[in-house]
């Protein structure tokens, strides 16, 4: 016998193999595919670009946090803080440049400085010390909130700050009357951070590390891999999102609220697992969060056009429409791997 | 409709009116909702109202104003959950030729080219009708006056500018008053009660002359517990409530407390009247008060049988 | 044993301190009970843990649900929902201090919230949904239903109604809610420890595909946890509501599942499951409801809340980590050969 | 001496909570030889290498590499400075490709960015290196636990190291895979590597190494050149014993005959889409049933869908002349059908648990959770397991993730004899084991079915299969091409002739 006939395997179709992975984002796709034609077919103007375009424009600071919060989910972690670090930020941007008078560039600099800080603090802690994740940034979505309520109770508008004019300027594709939309700048720095991130997460040593971690934290530690650096710098990855989601806010309102993105972390991890990522770390990809937060905002696009439910009934049918989602994905899902055997 | 109106959204008959409302955060809101909403099915001027809940997020607030305009509704009705931050959006609908009539709460006073006219009450006046009332109440109270207050949730737009109006009126009047504690209740019962319960362990009840709550539900939880240690609201403390829900009425018709500052939820009428001047391009007033009123122990009773919510 | 008392020192110490806090700010009469007019027991710590108990009673059966690695985000739903479907049957009868009406009305509460946490289980263990969405879409979806069943208004039952008596009674002086929190502990106690649900809870936890081939039955297990989950959170409602006279669909119960799941983890608890410890919970939930006190006591403004929390969670959460006891102390050991807190290998993964 | 010595380590103690693992151990290692620790399941190998990684700090004692001292914060560290390790258990990722496990830290770049092209390249050449042919674009988790093996020593290999240390790299191989792996080891002898080999098979160990080094119990027993130390010698150093338990391993082989008895199971045309062509099988009364094939023939599949852990999608299975419906891990326990699979520590162990509880875990289940079983007739149960077994440290308390690989592996044994099953599966029972617990449990499996239990026997030592089995069915290619019978079939030989046989006709 050579070693070559060593490994009886019977030829196993490669393509599969290739793309059981692919499985749930692509249910994610094509689900959210069918939410779009559903809302095409029952509603006026529906037809509108805009309806696509505006995914973006509203959604553009929670895509920015879903991208740093899969990040962290990818590595096994996850992260309550988001909400009140992006909050937090827009607060301080507000701050530093209405009331202490920094120059607004330099306030924003500070503000993703902090952001990414505060990351690599409660990563150390949490690599370190082996405090739980979740009640390491927990302690963040306190502290946070509180820091910010201390800032300042009442809102707080930076609209007197030429500098945040920036973040909604129109890039127009065509008239909307012509069946044109537009997007703002900012939307452009979620699409940014998106390609980055997915540069990052598949084509550099840092990204395989987080999927190595996620994957199994003790195998990436014996493997010689740099186990410390990649989870402290997921959280530094997620702190920076939240503070640029709250920069992105910022810009989107030139105002500062110290109660705003209430739960927004919880809005950021549906859209991660809607598109796909598990949360028990990884498996999952970028394009998959951008896919879940998207659903998230068909979903609430729909309920707008659909417009004549009481609050009650709004919630209840989102809750409906998530779970008919999860199901479907499920069983795309299911019958793939199934296949695949 | 009986005669075909200036509709220009596409032919159907009637106005399309979107509305973005705060949330369901408390039955006020509740009410409000309803009221706008029943307003609207009844009223043949409006063909539909697009009705949006936001969950107190300015973010999904935005949202579904951009949404309005996507959908090219005939005019934006908008409760703000903030005053700040509109600029972009109501700039928007004014491009797309929608005009925009604020409910309930305001916005910054740099907005007001934005919007058309703004119906709802005034917070602060809100505060300074409890003061007002507590300052001659307490004028003669030679030993200072103890209060307690349970704000609203921090931060919100209602607990700072009833917290704001209330202390200024006691400032201006010369009240010599004492804020003995005063904590977040978050405008629930739940956790009005449970500040209350800690107090009344913390400093007894004994010497403390008022309670002011931020509003009805907060009142009600601090009256049970005031109540459940042993004493008797509205006697061995005075206590002032915003809103005037049903529940309150009632309480103070039982004699538990002693001042109901009104914040009226129900004005859908009103607002669809104010909507469809706006879409007939009438002129209107920048500000329409909605009828509140404040009512004291002897009228209780009296108002009772009118109070909706 | 010992390992167990082990991991309760630091929470029980940060307890000790916590209420050391308040007497110092409000004197002895903080820890001691005082007997109130109508011979209830009254006082502020004695009111701390009344209040407490519908946390507890949520936060006990999260900790079984993070046992078998899952987590339940749709208590505070849940909580909103006991609390309705009671409230709105009661006001709805014509004689709100019947007994029998009362009896209907939590009874039918109880078991709906317990089939609502009935089908959290089934997602999460037939339809393989991770445990976060499968109870996240509840976790939205259920605050509609409750404010469904009440209409949206928030109905106010009648003080005389012996609903109320849940809430806000008492039996032997002691007020009910503690009542029912410390017969829970001790019933979910007992039924984990005194039969093999206990262990086969951690196993399915630990390692489910190892459970099943040694012939668990992880599904129905699975199913039973978040039923009882949904069950406690139910019962939490119901108390919550009693003790109000009243049902908010929306705020009732409002993050309450974050402070439950903060109460599991202070206990002891981790969060990615397995070994699960029942009186941990209960201490982490005392922590929480003192804390609250402290900072009224200590006469912090309510900005302060957030950030007081926070801190106290911090601590508790370094204290609890011996690699950080192990840092913090090195200074001290003189001992030349103690090694930094060496990465440990056997990250619970 | 003292100069020639690349790793020098010197009274090393390492202390877990309540365990000494280590106690004052001293190990040299030269350049260029293959050194052997050898040593019973927990004598403290893997926890020597461990310390020396980087992945223990240890409590005393030191360490020089090329006369420096060193300590290790990590395995990173470890690596940087020229040490490749294998660890015992397949410690790779296995949601990640084969090609990323092989690479994971080292990807080739162009610029910051991975060239995946080149690493897929770089990844096949390697395995080829060592004679396999795997898919490296498909994720680990498609491989069975060998390949994973094969994929975690390329790995090792691959790092251009000074130091190379295979904690029991063969435990799931083939012989073939093992003459590789051999092979791979002479030629990086050759080179100069210095090697560090921990396996608990004699022959390879004396077929490959220049020393050997033996632990005992935490302790240093000594340190031979291996020419020195005869077989027999050897097992008495380790065990502590005189030679007794090498005879124990030659009695170990079956010796009873089985009644011509209506069959226990009756397998017929079972199979699993795309995992098992359909098999026809039987499984008398007191007889044990080998399963022999190579790596991925799919023993592990023909034995999971008897024991019901997947479902079979064709054919019929009957037990007890009853055909069997619903079949699932659980009803198979009820029917008296033990499992014990193959990869103890996703499918057997919960780590989190007590030796303890994880004995009783099956008996419990069976049982539902309502009756536990009463405190002391579990502590005898469990007691009398552990003394029969051997297992150590006799703590019924310990977690039992801080037990050796070894420990392990008879915890989960411990489990399935516990319920008297009519029907033990045992799927690479005596992987990670050591001599005498490995004759232990060959001696139990004959004692069993003596007994009158049925034994479904895999194991990838054909030796142990021949030795043990009454019959032995032969698998290729996922499909079960044969069952030998008489005496004379029942020989390695015959078994791999039959393989290649059976290659040709199908
Ligand atoms: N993390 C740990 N915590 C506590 N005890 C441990 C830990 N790791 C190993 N031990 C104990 O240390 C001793 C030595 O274990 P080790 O794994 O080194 O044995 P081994 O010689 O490699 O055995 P095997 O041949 O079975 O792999 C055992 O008694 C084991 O229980
Ligand atoms: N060609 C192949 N490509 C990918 N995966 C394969 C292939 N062949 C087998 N596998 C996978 O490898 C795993 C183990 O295979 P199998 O159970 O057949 O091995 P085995 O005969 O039991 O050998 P051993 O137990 O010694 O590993 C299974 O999970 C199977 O899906
Ligand atoms: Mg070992
Ligand atoms: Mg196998």
């Amino acid at each position: 016998m050579t070693a070559q006939t060593l490994t009886e395997r019977p030829s196993r179709s490669k393509l599969f193999d290739g793309l059981t992975r692919y499985i749930p984002i692509g249910a994610t796709v094509a689900l959210l595919i069918a939410l779009y034609l559903g809302g095409l077919a029952n509603y006026r103007n529906f037809d509108s670009p805009q309806v696509v375009a505006k995914l973006f424009i509203d959604n553009a600071p929670l895509l920015v946090i879903a991208v740093g919060m899969t990040f962290v989910i990818l590595s096994g972690g996850i992260d309550l803080s988001v909400g009140s670090v992006m909050a937090f930020s827009t607060m301080a941007c507000a701050w530093l440049t209405v009331d202490a008078g920094v120059s607004a560039p330099l306030a924003l600099v500070l503000v993703l400085a902090f952001g990414t800080a505060w990351g690599l603090l409660i990563g150390a802690v949490i690599h370190y010390f082996h405090v739980q994740p979740f009640i390491a940034t927990l302690v963040g979505l306190f502290l946070f909130r509180g820091l910010t309520l201390q800032i300042s109770d009442t809102d707080v508008s930076m609209r007197e700050v030429g500098f945040f004019q920036w973040g909604m300027t129109h890039v127009d594709f065509g008239k909307i009357r012509d069946g044109g939309f537009w997007l703002p700048y900012l939307s452009f720095v979620a699409f940014a951070v998106v390609i980055i991130a997915f540069v990052v997460l598949h084509y550099t040593r840092f990204g395989r590390g987080v999927y190595a971690v996620g994957g199994s934290e003790s195998s990436a530690l014996l493997m010689g891999l740099p186990v410390a650096r990649t989870k402290i710098g997921v959280y530094a990855i997620s702190g920076f999102c939240a503070a640029l989601a709250g920069v992105l806010a910022a810009f989107a309102t030139k105002s500062a609220n110290p109660l705003a993105n209430v739960g927004a972390e919880l809005d950021a991890i549906a859209a991660v697992v809607i598109g796909g990522t598990l949360l028990t770390g990884g498996a999952g990809f970028v394009l998959g969060t951008v896919a879940g937060v998207m659903v998230w905002g068909m979903l609430n696009t729909l309920i707008a056009f659909q417009g004549n439910l009481s609050s009650w009934w709004a919630r209840i049918v989102m809750g409906v429409l998530l779970l008919a989602f999860i199901l479907l994905q499920r069983i795309l899902a299911r019958s793939g791997e199934k296949r695949r055997t | 409709g009986d005669d075909s109106d200036s509709g220009d959204g596409g032919g159907g008959d009637g106005l399309v009116v979107g509305f973005a409302q705060v949330g369901a955060e408390s039955a006020w809101r509740t009410a409000n909702s309803t009221s706008v909403q029943d307003a609207a099915a009844a009223d043949d001027r409006i063909a539909e109202l697009k009705f949006v809940d936001a969950q107190q997020d300015q973010e999904k607030q935005i949202e579904a104003v951009r949404n309005f305009i996507t959908q090219q509704v005939d005019v934006i009705v908008l409760a703000p959950v903030v005053e700040t931050g509109w600029t972009d959006v109501l700039q928007e609908a004014a491009d797309a030729g929608i005009p925009v009539v604020l409910a309930d709460r305001g916005i910054e006073a740099a907005d007001e080219d934005l919007y058309v006219t703004r119906l709802g009450s005034d917070f602060v006046a809100e505060g300074r009708s409890a003061g007002e009332w507590a300052a001659t109440t307490f004028a003669d109270d030679a030993d200072g006056t103890r209060i307690l207050e349970l704000q609203g949730t921090t931060g919100s737009a209602p607990a700072n500018d009833r917290k704001t109006g209330f202390f200024e009126v006691l400032d201006a009047e010369g009240l010599n008053y004492e804020i003995v504690d005063s904590q977040s209740g978050n405008f629930t019962a739940e956790e009005g009660k449970s500040v209350m319960e800690t107090f009344i362990t913390t400093h007894g009840l004994d010497g403390i002359d008022l309670l002011y709550a931020h509003n009805d539900e907060m009142g009600l939880g601090a009256i049970q517990a005031i109540e459940e240690a042993g004493f008797a609201p509205g006697t061995d403390i005075q206590i002032i409530i915003v809103d005037g829900s049903k529940a309150g009425f009632q309480a103070g018709v039982d004699g538990k407390l002693n001042y109901i500052v009104e914040c009226n939820p129900v004005f859908g009428e009103q607002l669809m009247d104010v909507v469809v001047q706006v879409a007939d391009g009438e002129s209107v007033e920048k500000f329409t008060p909605v009828e509140e009123g404040v009512f004291d122990a002897t009228q209780f009773e009296a108002e009772l049988p009118n109070r909706q919510f | 044993m010992s390992s167990y008392a082990k991991r309760l020192m630091w929470p029980v110490l940060i307890l000790l301190a916590l209420i050391v806090v308040n007497i110092i700010a409000t004197g002895v009469d903080f820890i001691i009970p005082s007997v109130n007019d109508d011979g209830r027991l009254g006082g502020a710590f004695v009111n701390i843990l009344r209040r407490s108990a519908p946390l507890l009673l949520i936060a006990l059966g999260m900790t079984l649900v993070i046992a078998t690695k899952g987590i339940d985000l749709s208590v505070g739903a849940v909580y909103a929902i006991g609390a309705a479907i009671a409230c709105q049957l009661i006001i709805d009868a014509p004689d709100q201090t019947a007994a029998g009406l009362v009896f209907t009305a939590i009874s039918l509460a109880l078991v709906v919230t317990a089939v609502i946490g009935a089908w959290n289980g089934v997602m999460v263990a037939y339809f393989g949904i991770q445990p976060i969405v499968a109870t996240l879409i509840l976790m939205i979806a259920g605050r509609g239903i409750a404010q469904l069943v009440t209409g949206g208004q928030i109905p106010k039952v009648q003080d005389s109604s012996p609903f109320t008596e849940l809430g806000r009674g008492a039996f032997l002086t002691i007020p009910i809610p503690i009542w029912i929190a410390a017969l829970a502990l001790t019933a979910l106690a007992l039924l984990t420890r005194k039969t093999a649900l206990g262990m086969l809870l951690e196993s399915v936890g630990g390692n489910p595909e190892a459970s099943r081939l040694a012939g668990i039955r992880s599904k129905g297990i699975t199913v039973l946890v978040y039923l009882v989950c949904g069950l406690c959170a139910g019962l939490a409602g119901l108390i919550g509501a009693a003790n109000l006279g009243s049902a908010d669909a929306n705020n009732g119960g409002l993050w309450i599942e974050l402070d439950a799941i903060l109460a599991v983890v202070i206990g002891g608890t981790a969060l990615v499951g397995g070994r699960f410890f029942l009186l941990g919970t209960a201490i982490g939930v005392a922590i929480i409801g003192t804390l609250e006190d402290t900072i009224i006591n200590v006469g912090l403004s309510s900005q302060w809340q957030f950030t007081a929390k926070a801190v106290v969670v911090f601590v508790v959460a370094l204290l609890q980590s011996p690699e950080f006891r192990a840092w913090i102390l090195k200074p001290f050991k003189r001992k030349p050969e103690t090694t930094a807190p060496a990465p440990v290998e056997e990250a619970a993964k | 001496m003292t100069d020639a010595a690349l790793v020098r380590m010197t009274g090393i103690v390492k202390d877990f909570t309540g365990v000494r693992a280590l106690d004052g151990v001293d190990f040299t290692l030269r350049p260029g030889e293959i050194h052997a620790v050898m040593g019973e399941n927990g004598a403290g190998k893997s926890t020597l290498i461990k310390v020396l990684t980087g992945v223990h700090g240890h409590d005393a004692g030191e360490i020089l590499l090329d006369g420096e001292p060193v300590r290790f914060s990590s395995p990173k560290a470890a690596q940087a400075a020229g040490i490749s390790t294998v660890y015992q258990e397949v410690n790779l990722t296995d949601n990640l490709s084969v090609a990323e496990n092989l690479l994971a830290g080292r990807e080739p770049r162009l610029g910051p960015f991975i060239n995946f092209r080149a690493m897929r390249r770089r990844a096949k050449a390697l395995l080829d290196d060592i004679g396999i042919d795997l898919n490296v674009a498909a994720p680990l988790s498609s491989y069975s636990i060998a390949m994973q093996q094969l994929v975690a020593i390329a790995r090792a290999v691959d790092i251009e190291a000074k130091v190379l240390i295979l904690d029991e790299p063969t435990s799931s191989l083939d012989r073939d895979e093992v003459e590789v792996l051999l092979g791979v080891m002479r030629r990086l002898a050759g080179n100069g590597t210095a090697m560090v080999f921990i396996s608990h098979f004699l022959d390879q160990v004396y077929e490959i190494s220049d020393r050997m080094t033996v632990l005992r119990n935490g302790r240093l027993v000594g340190e031979w050149a291996t020419e020195d130390l005869p077989q027999n010698e050897l097992i008495g150093h380790m065990l502590g014993r005189e030679a007794a338990a090498l005879e124990q391993i030659e009695r170990a082989a079956s010796q009873h005959q089985v009644e011509d008895e209506a069959p226990l199971v009756e397998a017929t045309g079972l199979g699993r889409k795309g995992s098992i062509a359909p098999y026809d099988l039987q499984i008398r009364r007191g007889e044990v049933v080998g399963l022999a094939g190579l790596l991925g023939s799919g023993r592990t599949e023909t034995a999971r869908l008897i024991a019901g852990a997947d479902r079979a999608d064709s054919g019929t299975l009957k037990f007890e002349g009853k055909k069997v419906g619903g079949h699932n891990p659980r009803t198979a326990a009820a029917r008296g059908i033990a499992f014990c699979p193959e990869n103890r520590k996703t499918e057997g162990l919960v780590g989190d648990l007590t030796v303890a509880e994880n004995m009783i875990l099956a008996m419990q289940a069976s049982r539902g959770w309502a009756r536990s079983i009463p405190i002391a007739r579990r502590d005898k149960l469990v007691a009398e397991f552990i003394e029969k077994l051997g297992i150590r440290p006799a703590d019924p308390d310990m977690p039992v993730k801080n037990l050796s690989g070894g420990n392990q592996q008879k915890v989960l044994l411990a489990r399935w004899m516990l319920i008297e099953p009519k029907l033990l599966i045992l799927d690479e029972p005596t992987r990670g084991i050591d001599v005498g617990a490995k004759a232990d449990i060959q001696r139990l499996v004959a004692e069993l079915s003596a007994e009158g239990m049925s034994v479904l026997f895999v194991s990838a030592e054909l030796d142990e299969v021949t030795r043990l089995s009454d019959r032995i069915a032969v698998l290729r290619d996922r499909e079960l091409i044969a069952v030998l019978e008489s005496e004379a079939d029942m020989t390695s030989e015959r078994i791999v002739d039959t393989i290649v046989a059976g290659g040709r006709e199908s």
